[in-house]
This record gives structure tokens, sequence and C-alpha cells, in this order.
């Protein structure tokens, strides 16, 4: 198998001074591919996810975008590089309005992205409603909308999303999926981690599950959830 | 009953002196509250920055009259003013990067930055005496009025006199034209924006692609340019001593909160409800009253509602009732 | 017998702080005169001064305290100081009186200290608020004023000589509009000046310091008309007034210590030589206070506070050779040779009572941008 | 090297500080003087009261308060208050009408809050407030100022006020708490909703209120005329020297009468600070470990949430704040003895409160060895960096040409360097460690 | 148990809850679901003393209690947890827990001065209790380690640690399950269902997923736009085509091309 796109290679680390959260764990995306990371709490997903944006040091262990090491780059320079992150939790600037959010999430872009935050508007329309109202004034599910929202705004070459759907309501959530997929379907590289991990496995091209901050199980999307271990274990029977 | 004298004497003593008070104090409050609202800490180096910035324009102010260079009616001042910018931005710039960027890094609390400005106002404070002394230094010159009080009442034939000080109306002026381009910056441009996502949400903006050293170091620029500008003009208006800057930090910080912490219109309203409240809670009303009262009414004593020696007092206590009724300031101010 | 080589003087001023900028003119005043006497090689056998500088902070009890430990333990003689009132009567109390040391304090002025139990131990080169009160309602009333206005910097020499010009200028008729507080340090005046050209007046009193608040208020006053005469205290006369605000200041007039000697005149010229202004606020009296300590030191043959204190007096005061500032060398010698001596230095030093300065006055009236003296009081 | 050792370590330093101030003049910053190491020690102590009320206010429960100033005056105002004698005559001529004006204050204010709590917000309850307090005060200030004017005139130059109660000056401490607790209160109960900055900076005026207070009304304690020869919990050091068995004692010490009867007096002061801050530490040391001190640090974390899980914030607060308060109260009544005078003049907030934040900071906030050390270390800089930016300043022009022009200036502007020095030592311990030197766990 | 009447929250303008009228049996668990903003986290924090309504009453067992602070609902046997956590950073997992319980005799000064023998048994039975609840979350092996530091999923956990510290007679539970992992989320369930039945708590859960709210809650009521919108058993609700149209919606559109696509 060639080299995939984004790979976070048997990266071991963790916070500051801290102990390894992370053993020699591996993840990668390739273009219009979604890459699901399920797991329990705690496992270290958020952490992976970090670590291949380069918000904390790997102590060793590469990461890769389209066969370039980056492993050094700040997570600003990776922004440039194009890749686009939406954290879990404090995803959105919540003194600035709605409108202004997506703006910063268009912030390396010169080009006019006045179209690309009328299609975020399509998507979520709630936010349209509500652009000149400050973010943090909104409901979670709303946030979290705000949040993906600004992620697509970046036009990114590879989108990374830490759990997207958490608390929005079924068919924002259905929409949401759908949205991915689509964007997937232009080839983008998909990486995000899910609790929803049902129906975000039933989207996914991969599927990683991490137990303890080391790959436990990786396969296809359908081949995790056929598996009954992992079924039990991870996706609630 | 005569309004007309009233009306200017009052201007003369209360209105023209306290909007031109106010307006330095805004000045002044504008940069600690864009401090805060962006590097959130309260900057309590502020009044010294302002004093160096004001030193740096009082040596090149003397170096220019004793060139003979000077800007006709309006004081030399104005045309140092670059230079001391400029030093100021300097000053500011190697400050941050030998001193608060650990912090930043270390992402420390407001309060350590706090006592880290502390430390480099005592450090600026040295700096400051070192060089100019902490002697009184005037450097005003060019023509000192745009009326003055003799003149006005020859004019009008009224018992009062107003006069207008150069000084007065330039900080006005000023005041208008920085306020008015700060708030577009701030809310208008992109790296405006970018400055006030970045004190939003640090991490985000990282994400976002944002430059958080850029953000910081314009950030400092324009507190520079604010601190000089601010502090060369209250010297222009008063006189220049390093002690009374640092005691300005009072007054300007209570400035910044009234009006809200981080909101730059904030900080204008603050800083005319703290000089106005300085000069008319304590303001004798007896002259007034005996212009515009009948005979009969006429105040015997002086109608003041409080003595002058509880100005600061007044000034503290109008904040602290402004706070109870709007708790992060009048326009509502951040608060990390 | 043991006369030492050197003799060692504090200086103990508010260096930084409040009054930071009258320190360094203080402290240049008192050197100079422990400069002319070890130039002059005079004292004991020709022996040194040196001075050693410490800081009060004007307003620090704990750092003034900890810093006159310091001084004696460093072996200083006597101490020239303090200056801020607050700090001068910690000193004395918790440091000088236990340790029986000497101070000598060119600025002090306040009446509280008068009554301090101070062991003969406190002495002053400045004269109390009260004397200089009479002479200023004196000076009104000569020059026919009826009216005035009256703010003073907040701290017990200004609130000491404002009531004080109050009370003797009312007795003598006069009418005081308002009494009214100004604090130094701050750079605003408007709310005072506002206050005081509503209450109006003749005149107004400024009884400040001309390089603090007293400054600023005149030019407040000028600028909006509200005044065009002023009455100057002691803390307001000194050369920078008017150069400072110029012409306008003219036909104000006021009052300082001093006696028909040239003493002052020959001190500001001495000064200006080394580069100070010899006529900023204390700057004589802290050239007098020196100069007294050592005098006395000569005249007792002795550096042990509990031999010369009882000196300070007598060299002071008549009978005796008169000495003007500069003559340092001539008094030591006449002291050596058993003579008598009459201090006068710059300020016209007279001490009375519990280590007070009588002070006899000089009226003062600007004209042509100088201040000139044109009466003896 | 364990944490323990570390800590320990550091306050050893900053006894060996003291010793070498006691014993050496080495290095130029020394002075040998048992009694100046004696005097830094007191006030140090006294700054780690203060410092451990602080830090009773920020590091348990995270209040912002920067009016430290104005509770260690109000201390040294209980002092006047408690220990010196009745003005002869000021209680008839003028006293008890004070106290009736007082009383008169309290009420309309007392009306003013009962009329806006009482009626709906509007135009009738704008104008009934203002109509209460404008007459409140109309009548406060008739009440008032006679007798105010007849307090003053009795002896203005040496009185002039109503004088205290004659009690003995140990009593003082206890009730400058007392009196800051009082007042510590009613700030509570109107400032303490405001939040960080807001909160500071309506402290700091209130300070600023309180000692324009103290410095203007001269009934109450002279004003700016101050109050000197306040009396003493020790003797007095002339009295030891004149007192035989004293003189023979310290003989037989090998010390003599001045050098010991200052000594004694100075170790006094040390011992009874010295009962004070262990008797404090110790309280607020078991109240930290306690659920108490879980509970505050709860608050001080996420105060929504600790409200939700049934913590009574706002009551909390205020507790914390009056007893917080209170320590610095102690402080000051303790400041003003040791002083012997109390001199309103003299309060700064850079010297009674941002130096007093420096020390909790450097220290580490949230641990009450940290501010103790705190207090202490700082306290000694605070009068030691003036002969070391001597020094600094010394070495600096030791290279340059005896009649340099830039030497004089450098050697002029040497005071300066006090506060450039203060700065650099502030500078360099946060550097190295920015949570304090003995941080919260 | 708990009697909503014609609740109003007005944000500015803005109305977040608009009229909203509902009753908690007594012994329920009770869904509460509806669209993103529809003004459910509204409805607990006026609820729960957070917010200040703008109109309307709430009662408890038939008591007003309408504007209550927080502190005195939770001796009321009102506790709440909040949808984004609100963790006390600076304190352990464990100490979390342990400062919920109220009236501990440590959290009044004088006692812990001179009562030191009594903290000290009844801090014994906190931790006790408190490692109880850690153990039953599966996270005892982070009882150490500050909340602060501990995974986002983790601090829901934790937060609904807190509310089983004590005998509360009804809790508001804000999305505990959005980032809580599936299978960990229906042992809570379980959980929940046994503290319902064994110890008679009160539940009201907001929750986005359908799985969740189907194993626990009988009735579920549906909000939208400030007001109820329905009422009634899970599947009664998801047959209601209002309640599709604004809030389940109808599936993924783009499934079938994407399993086609892979095809
Ligand atoms: N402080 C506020 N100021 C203005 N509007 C607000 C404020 N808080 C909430 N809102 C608005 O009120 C509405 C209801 O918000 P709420 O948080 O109650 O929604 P919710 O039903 O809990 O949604 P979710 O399922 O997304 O959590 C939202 O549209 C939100 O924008
Ligand atoms: N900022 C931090 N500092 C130190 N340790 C942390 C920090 N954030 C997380 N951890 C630790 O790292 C481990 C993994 O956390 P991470 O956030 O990666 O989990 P996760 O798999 O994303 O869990 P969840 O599904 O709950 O979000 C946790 O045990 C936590 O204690
Ligand atoms: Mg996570
Ligand atoms: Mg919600």
């Amino acid at each position: 198998m060639s080299e995939p796109f984004l790979i976070g290679d048997s990266m071991t680390g963790g916070y500051g001074k801290g102990p390894d959260i992370l053993h020699d764990c591996t993840i990668a995306v390739n273009p219009g591919e979604i890459a699901v990371i399920v797991g329990p709490n705690g496992a270290g997903k958020s952490t992976a996810m970090k670590a291949v944006f380069g918000m904390l040091n790997v102590r060793s262990g590469a990461v890769r975008l389209g066969g370039e090491d980056i492993t050094t780059l700040s997570p600003q320079e990776r922004v440039i590089k194009g890749m686009g992150f939406v954290p879990q939790t404090s995803n959105i600037f919540t003194s600035m309005t709605v409108e202004e959010n997506l703006e910063m999430g268009a912030f390396i872009r010169t080009d006019d992205f006045s179209d690309t935050m009328d299609q975020v508007y399509h998507l979520f329309p709630i936010l349209k409603d509500k652009r000149h109202q400050a973010a943090g004034e909104l409901s979670g599910g709303q946030r979290q909308q705000v949040a993906v929202g600004r992620a697509l705004m970046t036009k990114p070459k590879v989108l990374m999303l830490d759990e997207p759907t958490a608390g929005v309501s079924p068919i924002v959530m259905d929409e949401l999926f759908d949205r991915i997929i689509e964007v997937s379907r232009t080839g983008l590289p998909i990486l995000m981690v899910e609790q929803n991990a049902k129906q975000a496995l039933e989207i996914a091209d991969k599927g990683y599950v991490l137990v303890q901050g080391a790959n436990a199980y990786t396969g296809t999307g359908q081949e995790l959830l056929a598996d009954p271990e992992v079924r039990k274990s991870f996706l609630g029977g | 009953m005569d309004f007309l004298n009233a009306f200017v004497a009052l201007s003369n003593f209360v209105l023209i002196p306290g909007i031109a008070y106010g307006s330095q104090l805004a000045l002044g409050a504008l940069g600690v509250t864009l401090i805060y609202g962006i590097l959130r800490f309260s900057n309590f180096a502020h009044g010294d920055t302002m004093a160096f910035g004001t030193m740096v324009v009082i040596l090149f102010t003397w170096l220019f009259q004793s060139w003979g260079i000077s800007a006709g009616p309006l004081p030399t001042a104005l045309l140092a003013l670059p230079i001391g910018i400029v030093a100021t931005m300097a000053l500011v710039l190697v400050t941050d990067k030998a001193v608060f960027k650990f912090y930043r890094e270390q992402k420390a609390k407001p309060v350590v930055f706090v006592m880290v400005s502390l430390g480099v106002m005592f450090m600026m404070n040295g700096l400051v005496r070192f060089i100019i002394g902490p002697g009184d230094q005037r450097f005003g010159d060019g023509e000192r009025f745009i009326i003055k009080a003799g003149t006005f009442k020859k004019m009008t034939g009224l018992d009062e006199g107003l006069a207008i000080k150069t000084s007065q109306g330039i900080t006005v002026v000023t005041a208008i034209i920085v306020v008015a381009l700060l708030f577009w910056f701030l809310n208008k441009t992109r790296t405006g924006k970018s400055m006030r996502a970045y004190s939003d949400n640090e991490d985000l903006a990282l994400l976002s692609g944002i430059n958080p050293e850029r953000v910081v170091m314009i950030t400092w620029l324009i507190v520079a340019a604010l601190a000089t500008i601010a502090g060369t003009l209250y010297g222009l208006d008063k006189s220049f001593k390093p002690f009374t800057y640092f005691q300005l930090l009072l007054p300007i910080f209570a400035a910044a909160i009234v009006g809200g912490l981080g909101s730059p219109l904030g900080a204008i309203a603050g800083g005319f409800v703290i000089a106005m409240s300085e000069v008319m809670i304590t303001y004798a009303w007896k002259k007034v009253g005996g212009y515009i009262l009948p005979e009969s009414l006429e105040p015997e004593g002086l109608a003041q509602l409080l003595s002058t020696d509880y100005k600061f007092a007044v000034s503290f206590a109008i904040l602290v009732v402004v706070l109870l009724f709007k708790p992060t300031g009048i326009f509502k101010g951040k608060a990390v | 017998e043991g006369q030492p080589k050197e003799v060692k003087l504090g200086i103990l001023f508010g260096f930084t702080g409040p009054i930071e900028s009258l320190a360094p003119t203080m402290a240049s005043g008192a050197e100079l005169a422990m400069s002319e006497v070890s130039e002059s090689g005079k004292l004991f056998d020709g022996a040194t001064v040196t001075p050693l500088r410490a800081d009060t902070g004007c307003i620090d009890n704990g750092l003034a305290t900890a810093n006159a430990e310091k001084l004696i333990a460093e072996g200083a003689s006597g101490i020239v100081g303090g200056d801020c009132s607050g700090v001068t009567g910690a000193i004395l109390q918790n440091v000088a009186i236990p340790n029986g040391m000497v101070m000598i304090s060119p600025s002090a002025s306040s009446p509280g200290l008068t009554s301090m139990e101070d062991n003969g131990l406190f002495f002053r080169t400045t004269p109390s608020d009260a004397r200089q009160g009479e002479i200023m309602a004196s000076i009104l009333a000569d020059r026919g004023v009826d009216s005035i206005a009256i703010t003073y910097t907040n701290n017990d020499y200004g609130k000491g000589l404002a009531d004080s010009i109050q009370s003797s200028f009312e007795a003598a008729g006069g009418e005081v509009t308002i009494v009214t507080a100004h604090e130094d340090g701050k750079g605003d005046y408007s709310a005072e000046v506002a206050a005081l050209a509503s209450a109006g007046g003749d005149i107004l009193v400024v009884a400040g310091y001309l390089d603090q608040g007293g400054l600023g208020i005149i030019q407040g006053a000028l600028d909006t008309g509200a005044f065009d005469t002023f009455g100057l205290p002691d803390g307001m006369i000194g050369d920078s007034l008017p150069t400072n605000v110029g012409s306008d200041l003219n036909g104000s007039f006021g009052q300082i210590a001093g006696s028909d000697s040239e003493g002052a005149e020959i001190f500001a010229g001495k000064a200006s030589e080394l580069g100070f202004d010899g006529t900023s606020a204390y700057s004589p009296e802290s050239y007098d206070a020196a100069a007294l300590f050592l005098l006395a030191m000569q005249a007792s043959g002795s550096v042990d506070p509990k031999d010369y204190v009882s000196k300070i007096t007598e060299v002071a005061n008549a009978p005796g050779e008169k000495i003007n500032p500069g003559e340092l060398g001539k008094a030591l010698e006449i002291l050596a040779n058993g003579g008598e001596i009459d201090y006068e230095g710059a300020t016209g030093v007279n001490l009375i009572g519990p280590g007070e300065s009588a002070g006899s006055f000089r009226e003062i009236e600007v004209q042509d941008g100088k201040n000139v003296t044109v009466k003896f009081r | 090297m364990s944490d323990t050792l570390k800590h320990t370590l550091l306050f050893a330093f900053v006894g060996l500080l003291l010793l070498l101030e006691g014993t050496t003049t080495a290095f130029g910053v020394f002075s040998g003087s048992w009694n100046s190491s004696l005097t830094i020690l007191n006030m140090g102590l006294i700054s780690a009261i203060m410092a451990l009320g602080v830090n009773l206010q920020w590091g348990f429960a995270g209040l912002f308060n920067v009016g430290i100033m104005g509770f260690t005056a109000l201390g040294g105002l209980a002092v006047v208050l408690t220990s010196m004698s009745p003005t002869p005559g000021a209680w008839e001529a003028g006293g008890q009408r004070i106290l009736l004006a007082l009383v008169l204050g309290a009420a309309t204010i007392a009306a003013a809050i009962y009329t806006y709590r009482k009626l709906a917000a509007g135009l009738t309850r704008t104008v009934a407030m203002l109509a209460i307090l404008i007459i409140g005060f109309v009548i406060y200030r008739a009440v008032l100022d006679p007798g105010v004017a007849a307090v003053e005139s009795i002896n203005p130059a040496l009185e002039g006020n109503i004088g205290g109660l004659g009690l003995p000056v140990l009593l003082a401490w206890p009730l400058g708490g007392l009196l800051a607790a009082g007042v510590a209160w009613m700030i509570g109960k109107t400032a303490l909703g405001l939040r960080s900055d807001y909160l500071a900076i309506a402290t700091l005026g209130i300070a600023e209120i309180i000692i324009a207070v103290l410095k203007n009304e001269d009934w109450l304690s002279r004003g700016v005329k101050n109050v000197v020869g306040l009396p003493r919990p020790l003797p007095y050091e002339v009295d030891l020297q004149g007192d035989p068995a004293f003189v023979e004692k310290a003989a037989s010490w090998g010390l003599d009468a001045t050098t010991a009867s200052t000594l004694y007096v100075k170790l006094g002061y040390s011992l009874m600070f010295t009962a004070v801050l262990l008797v404090l530490l110790w309280m607020a040391q078991m109240a930290l470990k306690s659920p108490w001190g879980r509970m505050m640090r709860a608050i001080r974390d996420n105060e929504v949430a600790a409200n939700a899980m049934g913590k009574h914030v706002t009551r909390r607060h205020l507790q914390i704040f009056i007893l917080g308060s209170a320590i610095c109260g102690v402080a000051g009544a303790m400041m003003t003895t040791l002083d012997s005078q109390l001199t309103p003049g003299t309060y700064n907030p850079l010297r009674f409160t941002f130096l007093i934040w420096v020390m909790v900071i450097v220290g580490g906030s949230g641990n009450n060895f940290g501010s103790v050390l705190g207090g202490l270390l700082v306290w000694f800089l605070w009068i030691k960096v003036e002969p070391m930016g001597v020094m600094l300043i010394e070495l600096v022009t030791s290279g340059m040409s005896e009649d340099s022009g830039l030497r004089a200036h450098l050697l002029e502007s040497a005071a300066h360097m006090r506060l450039f020095t203060m700065g650099l030592v502030l500078l360099l311990v946060l550097r190295f460690s920015p949570r304090g030197l003995i941080p919260e766990k | 148990m708990i009697v909503v009447e014609d609740l109003h929250k007005h944000f500015g303008g803005f109305h977040a809850v608009d009229g909203a009228s509902l009753e908690i049996a007594k012994g329920s668990i009770t869904g509460l679901i509806g669209p993103n903003g529809a003004g459910k986290t509204t409805l607990f924090n006026v609820v729960a003393g957070v917010l200040p309504p703008t109109s309307g009453r709430v009662l408890m067992d038939g008591e007003d209690i309408t504007g209550l602070p927080p502190h005195e609902l939770f001796h009321k046997g009102l506790l709440r947890t909040f949808q984004i956590a609100h963790e006390f950073s600076s304190m352990t997992c464990r100490e979390n827990l342990m400062m919920v319980p109220g009236n501990q005799s440590g959290e009044t000064l004088w006692n812990t001065w001179f009562g030191r023998k009594r903290i000290a048994d009844e801090e014994r039975a906190l931790r006790a209790k408190a490692d109880e609840v850690l153990e039953f979350l599966t996270i005892s092996h982070i009882a150490d380690l500050k909340a602060g530091e501990i995974s986002g999923g983790q601090k829901k956990l934790l937060e609904l640690g807190r509310t089983m510290m004590v005998d509360a007679k009804i809790v508001f539970l804000d999305e505990v399950g959005a980032g809580v992992n599936r299978t960990l989320l229906y042992t809570i369930a379980d959980a929940i269902k046994r503290l319902n039945e064994e110890r008679g708590y009160t539940f009201v859960v907001i929750e986005h997923d359908m799985e969740f709210i189907g194993r626990l809650c009988d009735p579920v009521i549906v909000m939208a736009e400030g007001k109820k919108l329905a009422e009634g058993t899970l599947d009664e609700i998801k047959a209601n085509d209002q309640v599709i149209e604004a809030y389940l919606g109808t599936g993924l559109k783009n499934k079938d091309k994407l399993q086609g696509a892979d095809a």
C-alpha cells in the first residue's frame, strides 16, 4: 500500500511533562476517504487528533502530509499547508458574531469566500438567522454547527473533526453526515472522531478503535460494525 | 439673571477643562483597554510607557527647538511625536520579547501578567528617571491659546471670560480621530478582527491560521502609539513629571473600567465620567447661581456639594455606583 | 583625643516617591556644606565629611526606619532629615531617640513635631508654620488685600500653614472665601481651580510647592483667568516659578525665611556653579542643617551626639560672628580658637524653643520675571 | 529535591539573609547591624500577615481585592481610637453631635435602600430615593458641620480631634481587625457581585475613599496633621537606658545600654508579631486543608457549578472577604503600633496594596507558606534593592573615566535604581518560578 | 412533582422560552427533546434558578420555587448537570465529588479549627462514597487527576457522578450523553433506571440520542421554538409528523449514493 495522504505514524507522546497518552498510535486518511476514530472516553482520540495537528509534542513517530514530513511544523503552519481542524471543546469564538466566526474560518483565504459562506448557511439554516448574534449566546447544538461551519470555510485539503455531531439533533446530524459524505466525494480526506459511532462507521471507509492510546482494531467501517467484540465494547451493543 | 454669563463661567471652569481632561484620560484608557481586551491583562506599566514616550518627544522637541525648527502656532512637540511613537514602539516590542512572551507561552494566569507588568513598571520607572530625571519638564511652545479669557471678555463684552488652550483643542480633536480609527480598525478590518479572535480564543485563532505573534505585535504597536500620543498631549496641557504619569494610572484604569474593559467606546465614556465627576461634584455653584438665580435666592455659601479634597473619592464613588448597576462597565466590558 | 579623620553624616530624604523631584537638590544642598567643610580642612585636624544618602520614599515609614537603622549602622554621626513629616516622626520615635541620634530636618514644619517628646534630639531649619502665617497676614494687610482664597498642599505643612494664614488673616479683619486642599503629584487641577474661581477673592494664596501641585494650580488659575495675583509662601518662592509661569506672575508676592544677610543669594550662586538650583524648595535649609551639625561638632570637639547636641543652638544663635554660606571654613576656625559664631546661613537660621527655627522673613515680589526682595520682616 | 526540603531551604535562605544583615557588612548590601536586621524582620512579619490575608481572598477564593491599603489604614485608625486618651472637652463640644450626625447619615442610607427594595422600579422610586438622599444629606451636614468645627477648634495645632478611649494598645489589634471587618462587610455587601478586575478597581477606589476620609476628617484622627506619640506595648528605650537593673543586665551580656535597649524592644515586637503570625498561619492552614478549603477552591474554579452544588457562593465570598480584610486590619494596627504614629498621608497603593500583591504572587498564591515567605523575602528586597542598585551603578560606571559626564549623571540618578532593581528582581523571580516560589499543590 | 406554568424567557427581543407549560410526574424519567435552540437548556436554567424567568411560574411539589437561587434548590433536592461540563478544574476528580454533599460539618470554619475529629470521620465516609461513584462510572483510574486534565467525555461522567453523591429528589440531566461512549452511555442509562427504581429519583433528561431516550424515558416531551410541541411515549412521538419534520428527520439522503459508489 502506498503512503496515505495524511498519516500520524506510530505516534507516542503526551501533554507537557505528563505521562504518555499515546502509545505507538497510527492513524491515516486518503483523499476521498472518511476515516473514523472511535473508542472509550479518555482513550486518547482527541489527543491523537491534536498530535496530528501539532498541538502537543510527539516524542517518537512522525506526521506526514502528502509525503512531506510535517512533524516539526507549528499548528499555524499546518493550517497554511491546508489542514482544517474542529476541536472537541472551545471550538468557537464566543464573543464574536456567527458571521465573524465564519470569516475567521476563512482567515487564510485571499479569494472571495462569500459563496462558501452561502453554502454553510444553506447547510445550517439556523446560523443564517443568527448571523449577527454573538456565538456565545447560541445553544449547544448551534455552537457545534458554527464550529463545523468555521472549518468548512477554510476550504482545507484535509479536514479533521473531533466529535462534530455531539449535541446536535438527529435531523441536523443526518444533514451533517450527508454533507461530510458530499465533501469527501470531492476528494477531500476527512478524519473524524465520533461517539455516534454506529452512524459514523456506516459512512466510514476506514475505522480505528483506540484503547488506552493504542490502536486496538482497524478495518473498514463495515468490518468494525460487524465485529461483535467491537460492537459490544464500544458501540453499545 | 444672566444665563449667558453663567454658561460661559460653567464652560470655562467645568466643561472645557473637564472635556480636555476627559479626552486625555480617554486616550490613556484606550491603551489600557486594548491590552486588556486583546492580551487579557491589566498593564500597570502603561503610565510609565506614557512617560517614556513623552520623554522621547520632549528630548526631540528640545533638539528641534535648538535647531530652530517649529510648527508655527502649533507646538513643536507634534513634530517630534512620530519619533517618540517609534521609540516607544521599539521599547514595548523589546519588553514583550524579553518579558511577556515567556508568560504567554506558559499560559500564565492574568494575575501573573499583572505582577510582571508591575515589574516592568518599576524598571521603566527607573529608566525614565535615569534619562530625564524626576523633575518637572515643560516643552510646550507655539501659540498657547486658541482664545484667551481676557480677549473673550473684550470681544463679547461679557463679565466672564472663556479660555481655550491650543493643547485642549488638539487633545479633543485627536481623541475623536483616534477613537474613530481604532473602532473602524477593530471591527471592520481583517487584522482587527483577527485580533479580537485571538483575544477570544487563542488556540482556536491558531487553528484558523492567525499568527498570534503578529497579533501581539500589532497590539503593542498601537498601544505604544496611543500611549505616546496620550502622554504628549497631557504633558503639553499640564506638564511632564514622571511621578505624575505614574499617578495617572489610577484615573486611567478607573476610566477603562467604568467604560467596560476591552471596549474602545467604553474607554472614551469612562474618561469623561471620571473627569466630569471630579470637576462637577466638587464644583462650587456659587458663581453660576449668582448669575441665574434671582437676587433673593443667591447662595450664601459656596453651594458646593463636597470639598475638592474629596474629588478622587467622588470619582471613585461614582465608579463603584456605576459598577453596581452595570457590573462590567457602561459598555459591557470583558472579564477574564 | 579621638577625633576621627572622617565624619559621616546621613542624608535621609525621599529620593523616590512624591517629592523625588525635590530631594536631589536638597541633598545637593546638604552635600555642598559637607564638601565646603572637607575642602576647608578646618574641621578637627583636617577631617573629611562623607555624606551617606538613603531613601525614605517620603511616605514609607517601614523603609525610612530601616534605612535610618542602616545609616546608624554605617556610622553616621548625625542625620540630615527626614523630609516628609510622617516619616520624620517615625524615624525620630523609632530610631533617633532610642539610639540617641540627632536629627535636623530641613523641611518638616509640622507643629505636631514641636510637642513630640524628642529628648532634645530633634531640630529643624525651617520655621514653624504658625509664625509664617502671621507674617503672611501682615503682608496681605499692608498691601490692602481684603479677601483671599487659599489652597494648600494636602500634607501637614500645607494644612498647618493654611490654618495659620486663615486665622491670622481673619483676625486682622480679612475675608477668606474658601480653603481647599490639592494633592501633589496629580497633574490635573481643574476641579480645584473651578472651586477657587467660583469662591472668588482678591488674590489666591497657594500654600504648596513651586514644582508640585502649586505650579499646576497657578497655571490653571492664570489660564482660565480665575486669578491674576498670587500669594506665595515659602514653598512657592524660587527662581523656577517665575521662569515656568512667565510674565503673568509679575505682581504676585510672598515671603520666605531669611534675614537681611545675603545668605540666600550667596548660596544660590554657589549652587548654580555646581549645576543645581539653589532656590529649589528646602535646598538652602538642607545646606544649613548639614552646616549646623558640623559646626556643633567642631564647637564640642566631638562627633558623639551626646556631646555636640547642646552646641547646636549655640552656634546657630547670637552672640558671635555672623556666618554666611561659603564661610564655613572661617566659622570652623573661630570655633577652633574658642570663639563664638552666630550662624546665619542660607536662610537666616535662628533657633528658638525646643529646636525650632524662629525665622525672620523676606518679603518677595515678582518683578520682571524675577523674585525681588522688597522688605525684611 | 523533595518539595518540603526545597521549601525549608527557602525559609532558611531568608533566615540567612537576616543573619547576614545582622552580622556582616560584606557585599556592600548588608549593614551588619542587628538593629537593622530586626527592623526589617518586624516589618517583614507584618507584611507576611497582610500577605496571608490577601492569599486567603485571592488564593483561596479568587477575589481580586486591591483595597488592602484601606483596611491597613483602618487598623491604624483603630489604634488611635483605642489607645489615645480622649481629648478633654471634645466629646462635649461636638463629639456627641458628630455621633448623632453619623447615625442620621446611616439612617438616610438605610431609608434609601429600604425605599429601593420596597418600591417598584420607575420614576416614583428614583424621585423618592433622590429626595431621601438629598434631604438626608442636608440634615446630615447641618448636624455634622458645627460639631466638626467645634472639635477641630480645640487646640488644632496639637489636638483638634476627639481622641481615643485610652485603652491598652494591644487591644487595638483585635479591634483593628474588627473595624476592618465591619467595613469589609459593608463593601462586600455592595461590591462582591463584581468580577475580576472590576472588583479590583472598585476595592481600589473604596480604599482611596477611606484614605481620603482619614486625610480630611481632622476631627477623627487629625487628618494630614498626623497623630504622633501613640502608646506602645513595650517599654521605651530611653527608660530602659535609665534603668540601672537593665543596664547591669545588659553589661552582663557584654552589651552597652543603648544597643541592648534597642534590641530588647525590637525583639519584643518580633516575638509578638511572630506569635500573631503563627496563630493566623495555623488557622489558615487548617481551614485550607479542610472541606471548607475544598469548597472555597470549588467556588474559585467555577462559581456557577458550585452554586448548583448547593454552595452559597455570595455568602462564602463575603465571609472570606471579611476574614482576609480583618487580617489586613490586624496587620495595619500592628504596623501603626510599631511606628507609634498614624500618618494618613503615607498610605499609597503602590506600597500598601501592590507590594503586598507582589509578595503573594512571588511567594506562590494559594499557598499559605508561600505568602509568608513572599512577605518576608520581598520586604527584605524592598529595603535592600537600594544598596544593590547603587552597587549595580558603581559596577556599570567603574569602567568610565572619573570626570565623564555620563558617569556623574548615572551616579546622581542612583536613587532611582531602587525601583529599577526591584523590577529586575521581581521579573527574575517570576521568570524562574512563574507560579511562585512555593506554588499551590 | 414539577409544574411549569406558561414560562417565558426572553433575551432582548428573542423569545428562547415562549410560554412553555409542562408537568413532570413524580418518579418518572421524562425525556426532553427538540431541535437545537428549542429552548431546552434555557428552560432548565430557569427551573434550576440560574436565570430569572421573564414571566411564568415553576412549582415543586406544589410549592412556588420560581427564581429561587440554585443553592437553595439544591437543598430542596433539585440537582442538575450542565450541557457544557462545569468541572472544578484545579481539583482532583475525587474532590470534585466529595465537595458535593451539603451541610458538611467541615464547611464551618469553627470546626476546621476545633472539630477536627468529626471532620476526619465524615471525610472518610465521603471518600468511600466518592470512590464508589467513580468505580461505578468506570473512571476510578482518574480519581487523583485534576479535573481540568481529563478527556471531554470523562468530564461528562464526572458531571453525572456529582448528582450521585447526594440523595436527590429530582435530577435534571442536560445531554449527559453527548460525547460519551455509547457502551458506557447505556450502562449509565441502566444506572439512572436503578436510581429511579431503587431510590425514587425523578429524572428529566435532555438528549439527542433516540436509542438512549428509548431505553429510558417515558414520557417524552418535545419542545420547539420555546413551546411544548408534543408529549407521549417515544413511539407516539416518532410517529408524529411535526416532530419528524422539525427534529427527527428521515435519515441520510446520501447513504445510497455512498454505498453505490463503493460497490
Ligand atoms: N444568553 C443568551 N442571549 C441570547 N440568546 C440566547 C442566550 N442563550 C440562549 N439563547 C438563544 O436561545 C435559544 C435556546 O437556546 P437553548 O440553549 O435553550 O437551546 P437548546 O434547546 O438547549 O438547544 P441544544 O439542543 O442545541 O442544546 C437559542 O436560539 C439561543 O441562541
Ligand atoms: N490538557 C491535558 N493535560 C493533561 N492530560 C490530559 C489533557 N487532556 C487530556 N488528558 C488526558 O489524556 C487522556 C486522553 O484524553 P483525550 O481527550 O485524548 O481522550 P478522548 O479519547 O478524546 O476521550 P473522549 O471521548 O472522552 O473525548 C485522558 O485520560 C486525560 O486524562
Ligand atoms: Mg475527546
Ligand atoms: Mg442545550
